[in-house]
């Protein structure tokens, strides 16, 4: 496997790279990646550590779900209704672009604080990339399939499970592989204001103390946690599709 | 039940409440109080309270200002914190400057524009007799990042507050500590909805004298709040003891009585930013009446 | 070389005269565009007799693909009608199989998965549908291939598990729009051979869409032209092959013969539509 | 055109919509002030210029974090597009990069850049920059051989082949990395501002949010939305543009 | 019909005797590949006189385009000599103009700058670019067009312009890659029409690859057929229609003997393969 070879050669220069960085500006600043390794190691040994891990978790996985399910079924219906899918997608596209984090007042004044205001959050930047991305992989879908399961007279049902979901599913990977980062990123920083438990509750608490170890060392573990999620989701989309 | 309490977790405001919680004091004064949300400060906080089932909180002096300000149906029925001894001001070790009055013609960081810790500058400042337009003020965001300009000698000072300034007290040398130079302050007070008290006295009274136990007890036996502070704000072990030390002589906590001229002082300082334009009254803003009665009488 | 001996060139099928298989008469189809229609095809009469290999050619947006829509149930006729085994034809008729022009090969089932795929959905049991895929793959000389999947195999290969997916449901009539178009002469030589093999096996009924004279010509007993858009049918021309035919035929003279024949049709045709204006 | 009609109707009905909730009460004051309101705030701010300097600072940060994610993003496309077994190596990396939470990196970034401007732009541009390499791959990717070979049969330099064919050629490709950065770094530095820093549209939201200014936090909000508006628009009319020639 | 009376088919070329316009002797083409190599031509023995209409037909992936190439200064022979004009190809030789198998105008600039494009590229002065352009774009029947882009023409109009800016060089040498590719049957007609006009008007030699065979034979002066990769060729089939013919040499009995020994050849190659193991 010469490419995946290469792939660790270059996160053997990037921690190269962490190390050199680290020495130019100094551990107060940067910590090295020894340090951080530690620092997750000495944290993740400690029950505090997981709760905060399980409370990320709830509100990520809660927003995941409503932005897969709700991103797929909004798309597959922008899709199929062309006009509603040309009248929507200007739109869609500017709010994909919008600062979300401005809103941000407006979600804890309509949601609350705790978990819902998270979850709002992680949806908000989650589904608009799902729904775009399924919704032009319903119009992308080539027409003759449409055609093909016409003429095997196959039963609607029939026709959306084995012909239109694994044509589309592609597309709709990588709309959910973007809109999975995006949601985690959309429930850290939701945590980073108000709240008393997660991942991002305890960033800000460690920007605040300037404990660049801590910092680094929940970077890592949620870089990690995503890049292997992202490596998996790209892999089943291998599996499943042959393309 | 749970309550809000600004900066909880990364400034010494909520120790009554830690130890209070600790030690089950919420529960003799019957209520039970399971965890406490905390928040960035200011208005967050005032927010979280307002969307809690159990709408009160202690925040700081500006944020129930501004929050009534805004007309939102709130009133004070405690005092929190009456001190800013835990504020100060750093410089590099090697620093030529001596004393406040050496800042004049320098810059200084300060965390962001109208924050507290600009706040608390300018009231030493003028205590001092220094003209504050002499110094300039540079917005870091942050105290780490305040300090970050230290080092790179992009200000000669900066503002710093504890335990940041207690963990990192070996890399600067202190040029002030606020609490030195100015007189008592209320800083924080309790909050709530005039709706919640009026249908659940007992709740807030009893929420209230939790804390003032807790308060009493903190000064009964600093050694055991440290351990306490430790647990819950996950410090090292020499570190919360400096820092519960540093705040018992100055007398840190109020047990949650009023003092007008402190609240006033308050006032002025936020004045000082811009904040506040004028004098508050307090009369339609505090509330007494769920004050243990000793309290009610102090002045 | 045993095809074409006194072959004759007939101008008009005489297969019309029989009980039909399929048949069409008065048959047009009209586009509505956003802001205009456009008349795609006829009026077009056809009788295809059970049995027959027929080819279209013709310019390219003649409607062609449109006609086989027709036939094939996928659409129907603004006027006109269209019938198969003596019923009008409502929605996709029993029977009728289509390799269409464009890549129809699902790219997420591999090559047997593709094949049996119309045979599962119809619910046929399951060693019925392994003895039918094994024989179809097997006859489409995609036995190595069977478990590959469709981004493995070049585009002639996907043509052929598309066929076999058709064939593998045994209709009795089979429509195949330009299926060699992205194949070159060789293969679709080999092909042609092939095609002709499973016809006279199963006897289906076959329409052809090729835009290739050549092929039109060797397969074919019959070849229909059409004209451009809007498109009719302008010259029927009989071939006159024996059933048992193979590639070899081009290498006789007849073969010239029809494919100079076509050539002049379509060249006709094409000074037409220079004369009446540049396309 | 019925289609652009449809969809002002369809804005214009939300927006009055919430107007009416707001206007009727159901949406309390306090959550959120009715847009019509918005707007007169919006104007009053503009007209104090009370915040003219923090809207300068937020939207030339935007203006170099574009710039500068364009100008880097390109040369690292080229420069990995040149180098195919860095390219092998590095993809799957760049296929995971939005999954990093990259204001993290901001106390790293003080350090080198100073507090201010500087550090915003570089966390903006760290956010921006990925997707102006990625388009600048595919838009590379994307020219096809035979423009290569015409430019050899002119007998053109290498230079002038790079900037006669290649280059328009992959233009639609490089500008749908534009309109990417663009969006990027407005997230990037109106997010930093507001989570990180002491000045700025971003920050002056957060801070009007914590002092219950609703009136100057949903102007500036409004600003915002404005902004990212036409100039998502006026992309897009770029875009289309370009794309106008290229497609049927 | 003036065209074809008395052609005679003719093995091999006897053009190859004068002093050629380009030549090619054991010509060969290999290709390095992640883990192996790719012999994709020759041996290649190849003499264009001058003047003449030569077209290349076999099968895909034979190397017909390397060929291309290699007579283009595009690409060197592994080994062998390849010469035009006497001398040497090295680089992009001077006189030569090719029309690429893919569309090759470029979508940024109208019909017009497309072609004048190579023009200014060699510093043409102005007026005589416009002279040489409205004149090319005339020929190819594109001056409706000439403010137009690439993306609002038919494939065939494109490849039209793609030959405009070719012609406008005014090269000696032209190589056509399948340039009719994209076109049905009617428009191929047509385009060879023109074709022929412009090789009488300018008298430059040519060389086209085509995988149709009754294209093949209606233009050129000589086919050479080639053989499945690595391609060498295995017949030249003469086919002696006068200078002056079009494309009513289809309906003559003499196109379709050509066609059919064509036919015949690829029908061999074909079965070749086919014994070798299934393509
Ligand atoms: N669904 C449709 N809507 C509008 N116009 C259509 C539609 N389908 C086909 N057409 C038009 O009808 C005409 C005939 O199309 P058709 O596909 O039948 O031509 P064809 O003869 O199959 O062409 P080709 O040889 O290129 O496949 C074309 O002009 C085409 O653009
Ligand atoms: N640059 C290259 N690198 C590796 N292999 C190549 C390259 N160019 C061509 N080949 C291979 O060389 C062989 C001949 O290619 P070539 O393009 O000359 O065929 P062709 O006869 O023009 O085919 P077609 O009729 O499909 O255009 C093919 O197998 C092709 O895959
Ligand atoms: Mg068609
Ligand atoms: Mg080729």
């Amino acid at each position: 496997m010469p490419r995946s070879a290469g792939t660790l050669l270059v996160l053997l220069a990037l921690l190269v790279l962490w190390q050199g960085l680290h020495l130019l500006v100094g551990a107060s600043s940067l910590a090295s990646p020894l340090q951080t390794v530690t620092k997750l190691a000495a944290l993740l040994a400690t029950g505090e550590f997981w709760l905060n891990i399980s409370e990320t978790m709830r509100a990520f996985v809660a927003a995941f779900a409503i932005s897969l399910f709700g991103g797929i079924a909004l798309g597959i219906v922008l899709g199929v209704r062309k006009l509603a899918g040309n009248v929507a997608e200007p739109i869609l596209t500017t709010l994909y672009s919008i600062p979300k984090v401005v809103l941000y007042p407006l979600v804890l004044l309509c949601f609350g604080l705790g978990i819902s205001a998270k979850i709002a959050f992680g949806v908000m930047h989650g589904l608009i990339p799902i729904t775009l991305f399924s919704m032009n992989a319903i119009r992308q879908m080539k027409p003759v399939y449409r055609r093909t399961s016409q003429v095997m007279r196959l039963s609607p049902s029939q026709n959306a499970f084995t012909v239109i979901m694994p044509a589309i599913l592609p597309e709709i990977i990588s709309g959910v592989r973007l809109g999975f980062s995006l949601t985690l990123l959309g429930v850290l920083i939701g945590e980073m204001f108000a709240s008393q438990r997660g991942l991002g509750f305890l960033l800000t608490g460690a920007i605040n103390l300037g404990q660049i170890d801590t910092i680094m060392a929940i970077a890592l573990l949620l870089t990690v946690f995503a890049v292997t999620c992202n490596a998996l989701m790209m892999r089943f989309d291998r599996r499943l599709t042959h393309r | 039940e749970e309550i809000s309490v600004t900066q909880w977790g990364a400034s010494l405001y909520g120790a009554p409440y830690a130890v209070a919680m600790e030690k089950g004091l919420f529960k003799q004064a019957g209520i039970d109080i399971t965890g406490i949300i905390g928040s960035g400060g200011g208005g967050t906080t005032v927010r979280n309270i307002l969307a809690s089932a159990t709408p009160y909180g202690e925040v700081a002096v500006s944020a129930a200002l501004a929050a009534k300000a805004q007309g939102l149906d709130l009133i004070i029925v405690n005092t929190g914190t009456r001190s800013v001894a835990e504020a100060s001001m750093v410089v590099m070790p090697n620093s030529e400057l001596k004393g406040v009055e050496d800042l004049a013609g320098k810059k200084v960081a300060i965390t962001s524009p109208k924050s507290v810790s600009e706040m608390l500058l300018l009231m030493v400042l003028r205590e001092k007799g220094v003209d504050q337009s002499k110094v300039q003020r540079v917005a870091a965001g942050g105290y780490v990042p305040a300090l970050t300009m230290l080092e790179q000698n992009a200000v000669v000072g900066s503002v710093l507050i504890e335990p940041l300034s207690i963990i990192r007290k070996d890399k600067y040398r202190t040029l002030y500590k606020a609490g030195d130079i100015l007189k008592p302050m209320t800083t924080s007070v309790g909050i709530t909805t005039r709706k919640f008290a009026q249908e659940n006295p007992e709740k807030l009274k009893a929420i209230i004298a939790g804390r003032r136990a807790g308060v009493q007890a903190i000064y009964k036996d600093p050694a055991e709040t440290a351990k306490i502070i430790e647990k819950l704000y996950k410090l090292d072990a020499p570190i919360a003891k400096e820092a519960v030390d540093n705040m018992i002589p100055p007398k840190m906590w109020s047990e949650g009585e009023f003092n007008v001229e402190e609240l006033n002082r308050m006032v002025e300082g936020l004045k000082l930013i811009g904040e506040v334009k004028s004098d508050v009254d307090w009369s339609t803003v505090l509330d007494k009446t769920y004050l243990p009665a000793d309290l009610q009488a102090k002045q | 070389m045993t095809a074409a001996s006194g072959a004759k060139v007939v101008p008009l099928a005489p297969h019309a005269a029989a009980q039909p298989h399929a048949r069409l008469r008065g048959v047009t189809r009209v586009f509505d565009l956003p802001k205009s229609t456009l008349h795609a095809l006829g009026p077009v009469d056809l009788d295809l007799a059970k049995g027959e290999f027929f080819s279209v050619v013709g310019p390219s947006g003649c409607g062609k693909s449109t006609l086989l829509d027709i036939l094939a149930g996928l659409s129907a006729p603004q006027s006109g009608t269209a019938e198969f085994e003596g019923k009008p034809i409502q929605g996709v008729p029993d029977g009728v199989g289509v390799v269409f022009q464009e890549d129809a090969s699902f790219p997420w089932l591999n090559v047997r998965d593709n094949v049996a795929f119309g045979l599962r959905r119809a619910g046929v049991d399951p060693a019925e549908i392994a003895r039918r895929v094994d024989y179809a793959v097997g006859f489409m000389g995609l036995k190595d291939f069977a478990a590959s999947y469709p981004a493995q195999l070049s585009g002639g290969m996907r043509q052929r598990v598309c066929i076999a997916r058709t064939l593998v449901m045994q209709p009795r009539l089979i429509l195949l729009d330009e299926p060699f178009g992205a194949l070159d002469q060789q293969t679709r030589l080999l092909m042609g051979d092939e095609l002709l093999r499973l016809w006279r096996e199963t006897s289906a009924t076959i329409l052809l869409i090729t835009h290739a004279l050549d092929e039109a010509a060797m397969l074919s007993d019959r070849v229909g032209v059409m004209s451009t858009r809007p498109g009719t049918f302008i010259d029927f021309v009989e071939t006159g092959w024996e059933k048992d035919r193979d590639s070899r035929v081009v290498s006789t003279p007849h073969f010239g013969d029809i494919t100079a024949r076509l050539w002049e049709k379509l060249r006709i045709e094409a000074l037409k539509i220079m004369s009446a204006g540049k396309g | 055109m019925s289609e652009k009609l449809l969809r002002v109707i369809i804005v214009v009905a939300m927006i009055l919509l919430v107007e009416a909730l707001c206007r009727f009460g159901i949406i309390p004051r306090m959550v959120m002030i009715a847009p019509s309101d918005m707007v007169v705030e919006l104007g009053k701010i503009l007209a104090s210029g009370q915040f003219s300097a923090d809207i300068r600072i937020t939207f030339t940060n935007i203006a170099i974090s574009t710039v500068l994610s364009v100008l880097l993003g390109f040369a690292a496309g080229v420069v990995i597009y040149s180098l195919p077994s860095l390219r092998n190596a590095i993809e799957p990396l760049l296929a995971s990069y939005y999954a990093v939470p990259t204001f993290v990196f901001y106390p790293i970034f003080i350090t080198l850049f100073g507090v201010g401007s500087a550090s915003i732009i570089a966390i903006a541009v760290l956010l921006a920059v990925v997707s102006m390499v990625t388009a600048t791959l595919n838009g590379l990717d994307r020219i096809p051989r035979v423009l290569r070979k015409t430019g050899q049969i002119y007998r053109m330099s290498r230079v002038k082949t790079a900037l006669l064919i290649e280059l328009p050629a992959a233009t639609p490709y490089l500008f749908t990395g534009v309109k990417l950065s663009v969006a990027y770094s407005f997230i990037g530095v109106i997010a930093s501002e507001f989570i990180l820093s002491g000045a700025g549209v971003g920050y002056a939201i957060a801070y009007a949010y914590n002092l219950f200014e609703n009136g100057h936090m949903y102007a500036l909000m409004l600003l915002v939305l404005i902004v990212v508006t036409i100039v998502n628009t006026f992309l897009n009319v770029i875009d289309r543009r370009l794309q106008a020639r290229r497609q049927r």
